[in-house]
């Protein structure tokens, strides 16, 4: 069972949660992650960051990245949830989560789900600078090497 | 063929999608860079670094050397920053 | 910042991930793990878990647990909510999270967090079987190899 | 000495804490367990297995050769297995 959603809509933690693991009583652990606009790039403050994606793909590559931690992991559920449009700090972007039986495998799958889709899923952010501008974000070297870690 | 630019290629591009009837000479992913970077100084400005261009062939990741035919669906777009 | 409870009552996660993140404009990215009560121990049906724990120390465990987190990683905020009394399956045991600027550190953090709670911190769970009687659940080997993996 | 027994340490005993005072001779975890297990068979039951008891010393783990003292708390239990 997996929930993959891309909307512009914020998404509500809780309600995510209890989807994931409603009627399921085999479930022992929820891992997730969820990452948030943070107020500051490189030292200059942003007002706002604007995820583009590519409507199509997009879907194709979060559906293929879902079912590879599905195949590595015995998951009783996953979620992926990927907000596109403008957003302000302090706002959720993305949110994974994974329900297992077992713990190892929650927080794993969760690592494994936020580390690809950094790096296999088409979506860019544009961050607009409180002194006016704005600029692409730059892929980091940082998040190839966390991709790595789980080969394949 | 149609061809797609996301991010700071479409807007050095000035559009996010056309179509293109690349000559036959044309085979893979570098070949249509070659012949897409020609058609205007946007164009040229998009791809003058290609090590940080990436390509999508029919909505899945294409390496240079990746075939293209009429028909297909290609995107351009600088490496992900999702998540 | 760090909020450490032992309480009997549900918790909810998506407040208590609102309240980590409260203020903090400077965060990047959430890591939770949220433990539940399954429906069966060892293939046998349960109706319920009971947590015993050791007031006072249970408290200075889970403060040191979240001292040593707050000393390996750069967090905003971290979060360790664990019940106590009789629980019945699909419900939360412990939810640990973890803010950070970065993603690595908030992911890694709620692994450890929980890994060390684990073996760290003093409660203990009591299966009752649908078939009547019951058992005090046996520590495993693997929590043990699991916090080992973070030393000290 | 306050001594607090838990989970299936404290059902075997039969209380969840004592008051006892403990001869001169018991200076570590290990002579108190000796001294506790003597004291009747649920004591006797529960300490059976040392490699299964788990102790503190005021509230911080506590291996068996830890001293101890009059006025400290000595809390017996399992292995943990909460989260």
């Amino acid at each position: 069972m997996a929930r993959v959603v891309v909307q512009e809509a914020p998404f509500d933690v809780g309600a995510e949660l209890a989807a994931l693991t409603a009627g399921r009583a085999d479930v022992g652990g929820i891992g997730l992650f969820v990452g948030t606009v943070r107020d500051t790039a490189q030292g200059r403050p942003i007002t706002a960051m604007t995820l583009e994606h590519y409507p199509g793909m997009t879907e194709r590559a979060l559906a293929a990245i879902v079912a590879e931690a599905q195949a590595r992991w015995p998951l009783a559920g996953c979620t992926v949830i990927h907000r596109v449009g403008r957003l302000t700090p302090g706002e959720g972007i993305v949110l994974v989560a994974a329900a297992s039986a077992h713990r190892q495998a929650a927080l794993e799958a969760t690592a494994f789900l936020i580390d690809w889709l950094k790096t296999k899923a088409p979506f860019w952010k544009h961050e607009e600078f409180a002194e006016g501008g704005g600029q692409w974000v730059e892929a980091r070297a940082e998040d190839d090497r966390a991709a790595s870690r789980w080969a394949g | 063929m149609k061809v797609l630019y996301f991010a700071w290629l479409r807007q050095k591009i000035g559009v996010a999608e056309e179509e293109i009837t690349p000559p036959e000479s044309v085979r893979d992913v570098a070949g249509l860079i070659d012949f897409l970077a020609a058609r205007s100084p946007g164009h040229a400005a998009a791809f003058a670094n290609r090590a940080v261009v990436r390509c999508a062939v029919n909505q899945d990741f294409a390496a240079p050397d990746a075939p293209v035919r009429a028909g297909d669906e290609v995107a351009f777009f600088p490496p992900v920053t999702g998540g």
